[in-house]
C-alpha cells in the first residue's frame, strides 16, 4: 500500500464518477456520479494525510469538509429533483430544455 | 513484520478492487435500489482503506454517513425513477462516447500526474492520536471553518425544505409557479405535463393507452409539447 | 431446505402448532377462543404455519383465495375443515363440526406422520411473465406489462401534497389475521397511502339476531389492540371475553385501566375514522372506549340513518391507519358499511388507474 | 484472553442472551395477559427448533442475493455491536478509538439490513414494512446519535473504554437522565419491537418477515433477539457503567457486573415492548421530529454544560 497506489485507485473512482455524471440521464443517477467523484476525493485526501503530512490534523478536517459537501449535494440535489418533479413529472435532464428554445 | 505488511497489502488491494468494481456496477445495473447499495459498498470499501490508513474516525464516520445517505438515496430513486427496479431494461444514458472519453481521460490524466510528480513521504506516526488531534483542530485553530460548514449545512436544510415543499407563502406552490399562458387562458409557456388526465405521463413517459401515439423511445422522455 | 436431526425433530414436536386460519362465516369467536390454547399459535402469515384451519363456511367467491393460501403454507402442510365444506376433489379431508373443540384434532393432525398435502393450484405465477415481452420478463415497452409477475406501478394524482408518484393497485383480503372475515378491498396505494379504495366483496355478514354483547365488544377491542402491537393485552381482552361467555363475573375497570396505561388512546390520533354512527358522532378513540365500557348493551334497533361508506373513510389514510379504521367497527356495524362497489370503467389493462382517478374527481 | 476463546465466548453469549430475551418475552406476555407462563425454559428452544425443521420457501423472483443475505447481515451487525462492548476494564474484543461511532454505523446499517430484507422478497407486505421502517428508523437513529455524543462528552473520548472509565464516580444514567430513556426507544426500533415495530408488525401479516419460513426465518428471529442483547450490552456500557462494580468487588468481576446490567436493560426493553402501544407511523414521525429530537438536543446541551471544566 503506497501513496501512488492509493492515488491511482482514487483516480479510477473519480474517472468512473465523471463517466456517470456525463452519461446518466436521470437526475438521481447523476447525483450518484457526483458522490462517486467525492468518494475518490475523500480517498485522495486521506491518502495524502496519511503519507504526506505526518498526520497534520488539517488533512482530516479537509475530509470532514468533503463529507459536508456530500451532504449538501444530497440535500440540495434532492430538493431540486422534487421541485422539478412537482412541476413537470420529469426526472431526466432532457426534460429541462426551456432555456434552449 | 514482513507478514504483517503483506497482510495489509492484500487487504488494501481487495478493498480497492471492491471499491472500483462496485463503483462501476453502479452505472451498469438496472435496478436503482441495487445501484444505491452498490455505491454504499464502494464507500464502505474506501472506508476500510481509511481504517488501514490509521484514520479510524474518518473511516467509521464514512460508513455511518454513507449508510444513511444511500438508504435515503435508494428511497428517492424508487420515488422518482420511472423504472426503479430495472424491471423493463432500458437505456438511460446519453452522450456515451463523450462520457467514456472524459472518464478515461480523467483517470489517465490523474494517474499520469500521480506517477510523474514527486510525492511527499512523511507517513503518519504509528502512535499518532488522530481523533484527539482532529478534535483539537476542529474546535481550536480551524473552528471558523468547521462552524462555516455547519452553517452551510443548516442553510442547505432550510433551502431544501423550501424548494421541495408544496406550500409556498401564498398557497400551494405548484400552480402559482407555472409560467403564464402565451395567450389569454392558453397553454403555459415552456413544457408542461400533459393536462388530459393521462397520468401515465408521469416520469415523463407515456404508457400505451389505446389512443396514445406509438412509443418513441427517445422523444417520450421529455413529455414536451403534446 | 430444512434441517433433519432426530433430536431437533423431537424438540420441534413439542412447540405450539402454528395455524393459519381462513375465517369464514360466524367462526371468528370460535377461532379466538381456540387461539387462547397454549398448544396452538395463531400466526399472521401462511408462510409461518404448519396447519391450515378453515373455520366456518367459506363463500364460493373466496375459494380461489383459499386455494392460494393453502399452497403458501410450507410443506408438510395439513388442513382441517372446521364447520366448512371441503372442496369436492379432495381425498379424505379432515372435517369437524364447528361446535366441536378443534385443538386436539389439530394436534393429532400435526403429529401424524404422513406426506404433505399436494398443491391445490398449479404452481404458476398469478400474472404469467416468463418468456413474454421483448426481454423475456413479461415487460412491455418501457412502462407496461407485468415485469417479473408484478404489474408496473404507474403515476397518478396524489391526495396529500400533489407529488404524483407511482401507484400500485392491490387486492387485500379475504383471509388475514386481524381483518373482517371475507372482506376484500381493492386499494390504490402510493407508498403506503391509500389513494383509492373499493370494496370488492363485503364481509361475511353476521347471523341475523346476533346482539352486540360485552363479549363481542371486548373481542372487537382485542382486534384493535393487536394492531397497536399490544398482542398480550389483546389476549387478556379475549380471556375476559371468554370468561364472560362462561358466565363468570368480569371486572372491566381493571382492563380499561391497563389499556389506558399502555397509551393506546394517546397512540390513536383523535378524529381518525370519524363518522356518524347510530346517530352520534364517533371516532376510533370513542369506539374503543365504548367497547371497553361497562354500560349495558345499547341494543338499539337499526337506525334509519344511512351508514357511512367504508371506502370513503379510508381515503388518504396510511396503511396502518386504514387497517385500524377497518377494525374499529364491529362486524355488525361493518355489515352495512362495506357493500361491494362496481369496478370503475375498464379500459386497457393499465389505464384503470387514470380512469379511476378521473371518476373520483368527478364526485 | 486469546482471540479464539473470545470469539467462542461471544457466540455463547449471543445464544444464551437470545434465549434469555425469549424467556423474558414469555414472562412479560404471560404477566400482561394474566395467564400461566407455560413452557418457560424450553419454550424458546422448541419454537426455534420448529422453525429449523420447517421448509424454506421461495417467493416469485426475489432479489436472490439480498433475500439470502439480509438475515445474516442483521445477525452480523448484532455480533459487531457485542464485540465493541468492553467486557472488563481491560478492553473489548474489538477495541478501536472510535468505538461509539462504529456503534452508530451498526445502527445505520441495521436500517439497511431491514430494508433489504423487506425489499428483496418482491412481495407487497414485506415491501411496505421495509419502507415504513426506513421512515421511522432514520430519525430515531439521529436521536440516539445526540444521546451517545452527550455520553461521550464527560469522557472526552469516543472510545467505549474511556466512556466506562468516566463513569467511575457517577453513572451516566444519573448524570444524563434523558439519555437512557431515549436510547431505549432506539433499542425498540433496532430490534423491531412493540411501539417501534414498524417493519414486522401485525397489520402487515408479519411485514418483512411475512414471506419467510424455515431456517432463514430462524436466523432472522435469532438476529432480532441477538440485536436486543447487543443493544442492551451497549446501553449498560454507556449509561450504567459497564463492567464497573461496587468498591468491594475486584476487577475480575467486571464481566459479571456487565452481564447483570445487560439483563436489567433487557428486562426494561422487553417490558416496554409489551406494555406500550404503537402509534401510526405519521403520528410517530411528528413525535420524533418535534418532541424527541429537540429533547435529545436539550440533553446534549445539558451534558455539555455539566461537562464543562
Amino acid at each position: 500500500m503506497t501513496l501512488q497506489a492509493l492515488l491511482i485507485v482514487a483516480s479510477a473512482l473519480i474517472g468512473l464518477g465523471l463517466y456517470g455524471v456525463l452519461s446518466q440521464q436521470s437526475f438521481v443517477m447523476l447525483m450518484m456520479g457526483f458522490e462517486l467523484i467525492l468518494n475518490g476525493v475523500l480517498l485522495m485526501t486521506m491518502a495524502f494525510w496519511s503519507f504526506g503530512s505526518a498526520g497534520a490534523p488539517k488533512g482530516q478536517l479537509l475530509a470532514i469538509l468533503v463529507m459536508a459537501v456530500m451532504a449538501l449535494e444530497m440535500a440540495i440535489g434532492f430538493a431540486l429533483v422534487t421541485a422539478v418533479y412537482r412541476q413537470r413529472q420529469a426526472d431526466t435532464t432532457e426534460a429541462l430544455d426551456t432555456l434552449k428554445h | 513484520m514482513n507478514d504483517l505488511i503483506s497482510g495489509i497489502d492484500i487487504a488494501f488491494w481487495a478493498l480497492a478492487a471492491i471499491a472500483v468494481l462496485s463503483g462501476w456496477r453502479v452505472f451498469a445495473t438496472d435496478s436503482m435500489v441495487r445501484a444505491s447499495f452498490l455505491l454504499l459498498l464502494s464507500f464502505m470499501a474506501v472506508a476500510g482503506i481509511m481504517l488501514l490508513l490509521a484514520a479510524p474516525y474518518i473511516g467509521v464516520a464514512t460508513i455511518f454517513m454513507m449508510a444513511v445517505e444511500m438508504m435515503v438515496m435508494a428511497v428517492f430513486m424508487v420515488m422518482f425513477m420511472m423504472n426503479p427496479a430495472g424491471l423493463n431494461p432500458m437505456s438511460m444514458v446519453h452522450q456515451q462516447p463523450l462520457a467514456i472519453g472524459a472518464g478515461v481521460v480523467a483517470f489517465i490524466g490523474l494517474s499520469a500526474a500521480v506517477l510523474t510528480s514527486p510525492l511527499p513521504d512523511q507517513p503518519v506516526a504509528a502512535d499518532h492520536r488522530a481523533i484527539h488531534a482532529l478534535g483539537i483542530e476542529m474546535l481550536g485553530d480551524s473552528m471558523l471553518i468547521f462552524e462555516s460548514a455547519g452553517v452551510a449545512l443548516l442553510s442547505a436544510m432550510i433551502g431544501s425544505v423550501i424548494l421541495s415543499s408544496r406550500s409556498g407563502r401564498f398557497g400551494p406552490a405548484d400552480p402559482g409557479s407555472r409560467p403564464p399562458g402565451l395567450c389569454e387562458g392558453g397553454l403555459p409557456a415552456g413544457s408542461v405535463p400533459d393536462e388530459n388526465k393521462n397520468h401515465g405521463m408521469g416520469h415523463g413517459m407515456q404508457h400505451d393507452t389505446p389512443n396514445a401515439a406509438p412509443q418513441d423511445t427517445h422523444g417520450a422522455h421529455g413529455a414536451q409539447g403534446s | 431446505m430444512a434441517i433433519a436431526w432426530p433430536w431437533l425433530d423431537r424438540l420441534a414436536a413439542r412447540a405450539p402448532v402454528a395455524i393459519f386460519v381462513a375465517v369464514g362465516r360466524d367462526a371468528i369467536e370460535r377461532v379466538e377462543d381456540l387461539s387462547l390454547d397454549a398448544r396452538i399459535a395463531w400466526v399472521a402469515s401462511p408462510r409461518h404455519a404448519d396447519v391450515l384451519l378453515v373455520a366456518g363456511r367459506v363463500r364460493s367467491e373466496d375459494a380461489p383465495a383459499l386455494r392460494a393460501v393453502h399452497d403458501q403454507i410450507p410443506a408438510p402442510r395439513k388442513t382441517l375443515w372446521w364447520g366448512s365444506t371441503p372442496f369436492q376433489e379432495l381425498v379424505l379431508p379432515m372435517v369437524l363440526p364447528l361446535a366441536d373443540e378443534a385443538s386436539l384434532p389439530i394436534l393429532s393432525l400435526h403429529t401424524r406422520v404422513s406426506n404433505s398435502e399436494p398443491d391445490w393450484l398449479p404452481d404458476v405465477p398469478p400474472n404469467p411473465w416468463q418468456g413474454l415481452g421483448p426481454n423475456g420478463q413479461g415487460g412491455k415497452d418501457m412502462m407496461g406489462g407485468v415485469p417479473y409477475g408484478r404489474p408496473m406501478a404507474m403515476t397518478d394524482d396524489d391526495s396529500r401534497d400533489g407529488l404524483q408518484l407511482d401507484q400500485t393497485t392491490v387486492q387485500i383480503g379475504p383471509f388475514l389475521q386481524t381483518w373482517p372475515a371475507g372482506l376484500v378491498l381493492e386499494l390504490a396505494l402510493q407508498g403506503d397511502v391509500v389513494q383509492h379504495a373499493r370494496v370488492v366483496h363485503s364481509p361475511c355478514g353476521p347471523t341475523k339476531g346476533l346482539r352486540e354483547g360485552v363479549s363481542s365488544r371486548l373481542r372487537s377491542a382485542a382486534r384493535l389492540l393487536r394492531l397497536l402491537e399490544l398482542g398480550s393485552l389483546a389476549e387478556r381482552c379475549l380471556r375476559v371475553a371468554a370468561a364472560h361467555d362462561r358466565c363468570q363475573p368480569v371486572e372491566l375497570a381493571a382492563l380499561r385501566a391497563a389499556v389506558r396505561r399502555s397509551g393506546a388512546f394517546a397512540a390513536l390520533p383523535a378524529g381518525l375514522g370519524a363518522c356518524r354512527l347510530d346517530g352520534a358522532p364517533s371516532d376510533i378513540r370513542s369506539r374503543l372506549l365504548a367497547w371497553l365500557g361497562n354500560d349495558a348493551d345499547p341494543s338499539k334497533d337499526a337506525t334509519t340513518e344511512p351508514k357511512p361508506k367504508l371506502s370513503g373513510l379510508l381515503l388518504g389514510l396510511e396503511w396502518n391507519e386504514a387497517w385500524l379504521v377497518i377494525n374499529s367497527f364491529t362486524p355488525q356495524q361493518l355489515h352495512g358499511m362495506a357493500v361491494p362497489e362496481k369496478a370503475p370503467v375498464k379500459g386497457d389493462d393499465n389505464t384503470t388507474n387514470s380512469a379511476r382517478s378521473a371518476m373520483e374527481h368527478a364526485h | 484472553m486469546n482471540a479464539a476463546t473470545a470469539v467462542g465466548a461471544t457466540l455463547l453469549l449471543m445464544l444464551g442472551g437470545a434465549w434469555l430475551v425469549a424467556v423474558f418475552d414469555r414472562i412479560a406476555a404471560a404477566l400482561v395477559a394474566r395467564r400461566p407462563v407455560g413452557s418457560l425454559w424450553l419454550g424458546p428452544l422448541q419454537s426455534g427448533a420448529s422453525l429449523l425443521v420447517s421448509r424454506t420457501n421461495q417467493t416469485e423472483h426475489p432479489d436472490a442475493l439480498n433475500w439470502a443475505l439480509a438475515p445474516a447481515l442483521y445477525l452480523v451487525l448484532a455480533f459487531v455491536g457485542v464485540a465493541l462492548v468492553p467486557f472488563s476494564t481491560s478492553g473489548a474484543l474489538v477495541d478501536i478509538p472510535a468505538g461509539i461511532v462504529l456503534w452508530g454505523a451498526v445502527e445505520s446499517l441495521t436500517v439497511v439490513a431491514v430494508f433489504l430484507h423487506g425489499w428483496s422478497a418482491n412481495a407487497l407486505f414485506p415491501l411496505l414494512g421495509a419502507y415504513r421502517y426506513v421512515a421511522v428508523g432514520l430519525p430515531i437513529m439521529l436521536v440516539s446519535m445526540f444521546v451517545l455524543i452527550a455520553a461521550a462528552l464527560p469522557a472526552q473520548s469516543l472510545a467505549l473504554g474511556a466512556i466506562v472509565q468516566s463513569q467511575a464516580g457517577l453513572w451516566n444514567v444519573v448524570r444524563q437522565p434523558l439519555g437512557l430513556p431515549l436510547f431505549l426507544l432506539l433499542g425498540l426500533s433496532l430490534t423491531l419491537r412493540g411501539p417501534f415495530n414498524y417493519a414486522d408488525s401485525a397489520d402487515l401479516a408479519g411485514g418483512t418477515d411475512a414471506e419467510r419460513s424455515g431456517p432463514p426465518r430462524a436466523v432472522w428471529q435469532w438476529a432480532r433477539l441477538s440485536m436486543a442483547v447487543s443493544f442492551s450490552a451497549m446501553a449498560a456500557t454507556v449509561f450504567l457503567g459497564g463492567p464497573l462494580g461496587p468498591a468491594w468487588g475486584t476487577a475480575e468481576l467486571g464481566p459479571l457486573w456487565l452481564t447483570l446490567k445487560t439483563a436489567v436493560v433487557l428486562a426494561l426493553l422487553v417490558a416496554a415492548s409489551h406494555l406500550l402501544a404503537r402509534m401510526p407511523p405519521s403520528r410517530m414521525l411528528t413525535l420524533l421530529w418535534t418532541v424527541l429530537l429537540p429533547l435529545s438536543f436539550v440533553g446534549l446541551v445539558a451534558a455539555g454544560i455539566e461537562a464543562a471544566p
